[in-house]
């Protein structure tokens, strides 16, 4: 395993120094290990994500003005502990509550239902959104649930908006789980990424085979395929979003690459995506093409699909700037 | 023999130097149907308890395991640590001073207890219950019929040990490997190992 | 080879189709295969760029406001052909002249050539500025000379600015030029990049070893070395910047990804780059970290290294609005 | 034999052919020295000449090489594309109507000077030139000599395939491989391998 890092015990805290060094925006608390805005915002609900390590820009690259208010990256792959979280809810507190936005994996939910329970104690009001996009994943309340994959970004950008706004707990809550509710996600991937304190890949493939319906974490997927042409990829993707939820009216499409693959390659994949809704009649109203939410270097992509409102256009829409997403400012 | 103070700061320290020393073969099941984490989060987890009861120092048995389970939550991470953590801190809850054999049947009981309230795992789910569930069991019985700790801690670990197995054909409703569907099916659960190394440590340190 | 395509001999096109369909603000020529602005600018100096595909965002994700007028991308590592140059100088062209950024390759500086001799012919007046800023090749009048790399991005963005504003050729040429001169590049790379069309890596490393000095084309480097840390690896690189012309002063820093590097090691490289100017008493004024000049999905880095003037530091911080650098709108 | 229009338009289109068959031949060379798109580049290129023939059906074998050069520059991309064009486009402006053997020793000769002036390699740079300078004194020698047009071709084949083999000691100082440096070292040069391609399509459709 070769890997730009002085050893993986020490990649998170390297990390965090660059993401210091590099954004002057925003403010690093290396030993809780917590990202912030520079410039806390004034009296406004704070926002808080976290989870593991590995999905950058996520969750870090959407600290700042419009989006999250703090972020507590994890280990590779591992939810952050709640210390961790509750001093990034510290930092996010404005006295006008914090929502915890979680992706729903067992390890992170545990971790902020721990942290919630203790800023608790601190006299602050926190709510939790729990995104749960993937459609990979069977949703049963016997299970686990789905996983919340690219939809979370969508979450943080529009929750973040309304939070600017001056939106209260309760309102910024409601808007963020229906923005949830609209949003599906499929992954697919052609080589696994490697964890390095591993130092192997997640999963091995043949030459002609693919995952399915992977997660973020080099899970292998809900089953193997066989390698095919990019249109026939993305249309398996949206196929199955579109099983899961009706795929309609004016949407939000984030092709997002897995960390290792190139640029070109998800603009070959984005036109595909683009004709396929184009051909049931669907209006891409905003879209989103890169690395938003990675798995290391693992080779895929994965399509989210918000369904937008004339309201959560006009939210994406307003002015975010943080690493990863900027605009109007 | 009971479970004094000393005693449950060796089984913290002893479950460490298991998990240690078998942290590659936890990391290799958590590849197959997880994440490949959970070796190196108990490793991570273990050693924050084992330096906070060197800090702590507790006077009670119970506080050993209340302080090892407060740094496994706060320092592992991922599902295990709440899941542990919240185990051990049961298990002293209950156990308070110290405790004889049923007592720590008590306490085995009210770890359980504590890992099935959070994580909302049943028996059957492919997780560390499976493991655990009926190691309590093994060590309750073993426990009224001998009155011997290390001879229920054995009870258990092989109890654990046959859930360990059992899980193999098991499709996993909980946790990362529930997202595999039926290509759960074949594979030890991590969880369930690691928790027949804990109960293995425990076995150990009571030894006569 | 699984790559996201349908064939390779499809690939451009489809990118094309993607970058059409992601970015409104784009105009795609997909016969001449010009990327340009959908608003294309009154009056002002036109700027051209284009070479190989495969080093996405580069060179289409620097073209709209503040940046480029028209790209030309060519075959993936393969120069564009003078018509398509010629096409994206006519789009570019408002009367004022058009100033050709062309990095340094025998193939590029060619075919521009050709195409500004063509567009002569239209009335239009060319300026080329040749960008060779990576330090890896021995520059000599006798040999091909240096490659241009990185510093083609900081080339683009502060020509961009000064024709934004209304500096005529010359001195937008000028600008250029010595934007040029202040840059300097290195790069390292852990794995190769595939071409879609070769189907194999371009070079095949053991695992302890890494190429050094590496252009963006899958070439290998000019020595093979061995695997280390993250922090020799890019002291390594800065050393060789730093033999080559002075690094001092204010700098901006580019720390790149050559697209298969997931971007949490790019933030340790930057840590160790922070660390490294630190010691020498460089400041670090400006920095972008990510994924920005490319080599398909190649593992590795390059940095770019270019001292800035306040004048230079005004210009960087001048609005942009393109798919890949965007602020202050 | 003279090469008319007929016999020029033959001479691209087997260039084409024996190109295209060697397409992944001349895509390894580049490869292992360059950025492994000459084969490609070169097929992509002569495949526009070959339909820019049949679109524009030339009535002099010097318009049917400019024909020729010019989709070489348009079409082609990379380095290889505007020096080869350019050297057919001057052959072609050297040549005219049609031409006898020296005519064509004439059109080879500018066809030279052509990829000079643009690339302006010299011989020991690694290059095509390195192939087609001994090529054409070698076909001016047997022209000379045996006033034999597919002669004359046969002898710049083998000077060129000699000239070939001789840029594998070189260390190149044009195009990518010069990037190498030293590594560049051992390796045929691409350019040099399609220049013989280009050649034995001469000779061939020259034979008698
Ligand atoms: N809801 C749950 N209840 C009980 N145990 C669980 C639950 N979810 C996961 N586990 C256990 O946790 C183990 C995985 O732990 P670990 O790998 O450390 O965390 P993560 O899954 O977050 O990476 C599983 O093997 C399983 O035994
Ligand atoms: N300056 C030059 N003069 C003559 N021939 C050159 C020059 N530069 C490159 N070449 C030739 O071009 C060949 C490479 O062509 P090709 O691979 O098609 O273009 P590129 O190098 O742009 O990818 C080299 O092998 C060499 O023979
Ligand atoms: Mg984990
Ligand atoms: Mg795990
Ligand atoms: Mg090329
Ligand atoms: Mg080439």
């Amino acid at each position: 395993m070769k890997k730009l890092i002085n050893s993986p015990d020490s990649l998170i805290t390297d990390a965090l120094r660059g993401i210091a060094a590099a954004h002057p925006d925003l403010a690093v608390d290396a030993e809780n290990r917590v990202i912030s805005r520079a410039q806390p915002a004034a009296a406004k609900v704070g926002l808080v994500s976290g989870g593991g390590s590995g999905h950058e820009p996520l969750h870090g690259g959407y600290v700042g003005y419009g989006m999250l208010d703090a972020a507590a990256p994890g280990e590779v792959y591992t939810s952050p502990v709640p210390d961790q979280i509750l001093a990034a809810t510290q930092a996010a507190s404005t006295g006008r509550g914090v929502l915890h936005i979680v992706k729903n994996y067992t390890g992170d939910v545990l971790n902020f239902r721990m942290a919630a329970e203790l800023a608790e104690d601190d006299d602050i009001r926190v709510v939790s959104v729990v995104t749960n996009d993937d459609v990979a994943v069977e949703d049963s309340t016997f299970t686990a649930g789905r996983r919340g994959t690219g939809g979370t970004i969508v979450v943080e950008k529009i929750a973040g908006a309304a939070a600017e706004e001056g939106a209260d707990l309760d309102t910024v809550a409601r808007l963020a789980t229906e923005v949830n509710e609209r949003s599906r996600s499929f992954g697919i991937a052609l080589h696994a990424g490697t964890v390095p304190a591993a130092g192997t890949p997640g999963f091995d493939l043949a030459d002609n085979e693919i995952e399915l319906g992977v997660g973020i974490h080099g899970e292998p997927g809900r089953a193997r395929g066989e390698f095919a042409p990019v249109r026939e990829l993305v249309a398996y993707a949206l196929d199955a979003i579109h099983a899961d939820r009706t795929v309609s009216g004016n949407v939000l499409v984030i092709m997002n690459g897995q960390g290792g693959t190139p640029l070109i390659e998800l603009y070959a994949a984005h036109a595909e995506a683009a004709a396929w809704l184009a051909g049931r009649g669907v209006t891409v109203a905003r879209n989103l093409v890169g690395n938003y939410i990675t798995s290391l270097d693992q080779a895929g992509f994965s399509i989210t699909v918000t369904e937008l409102s004339d309201e959560l256009v006009r939210l994406w829409d307003a002015p975010v700037s943080t690493p990863a997403l900027r605009w109007g400012m | 023999m009971i479970l004094d103070t000393a005693t449950a700061v060796a089984w913290i320290r002893r479950a460490y130097e298991l998990v240690r020393a078998d942290e590659a073969r936890l990391t290799r099941l958590d590849t197959a149907i997880g994440d490949g984490d959970h070796g190196a989060n108990l490793t991570r987890g273990l050693a924050a308890a084992e330096i906070a009861l060197d800090e702590k120092q507790p006077d009670s048995a119970g506080q050993a395991l209340i302080t090892a389970g407060r740094s496994l939550i706060s320092k592992t991470g991922g599902a295990s640590g709440p899941l542990y953590g919240n185990g051990f801190r049961q298990a002293g809850k209950e156990l308070r001073e110290e405790g004889d054999v049923a007592a720590v049947a008590d306490a085995l009981e009210a770890m359980l207890r504590g890992i099935e309230e959070l994580g909302g795992a049943l028996h059957g789910d492919k997780t560390m219950v499976d493991a655990l569930a009926p190691a309590v069991a093994a060590f309750q019985t073993s426990a009224s019929a001998t009155l011997d700790l290390h001879a229920a801690g054995q009870a258990a670990v092989a109890a654990a040990e046959a859930g360990l197995a059992a899980t193999v054909p098991m499709q996993a409703r909980k946790g990362r490997a529930s997202y595999l569907g039926e290509r759960s099916i074949g594979h030890e659960d991590p969880g369930a190992a690691s928790t027949v190394l804990i109960l293995r440590a425990l076995a150990e340190v009571t030894a006569p």
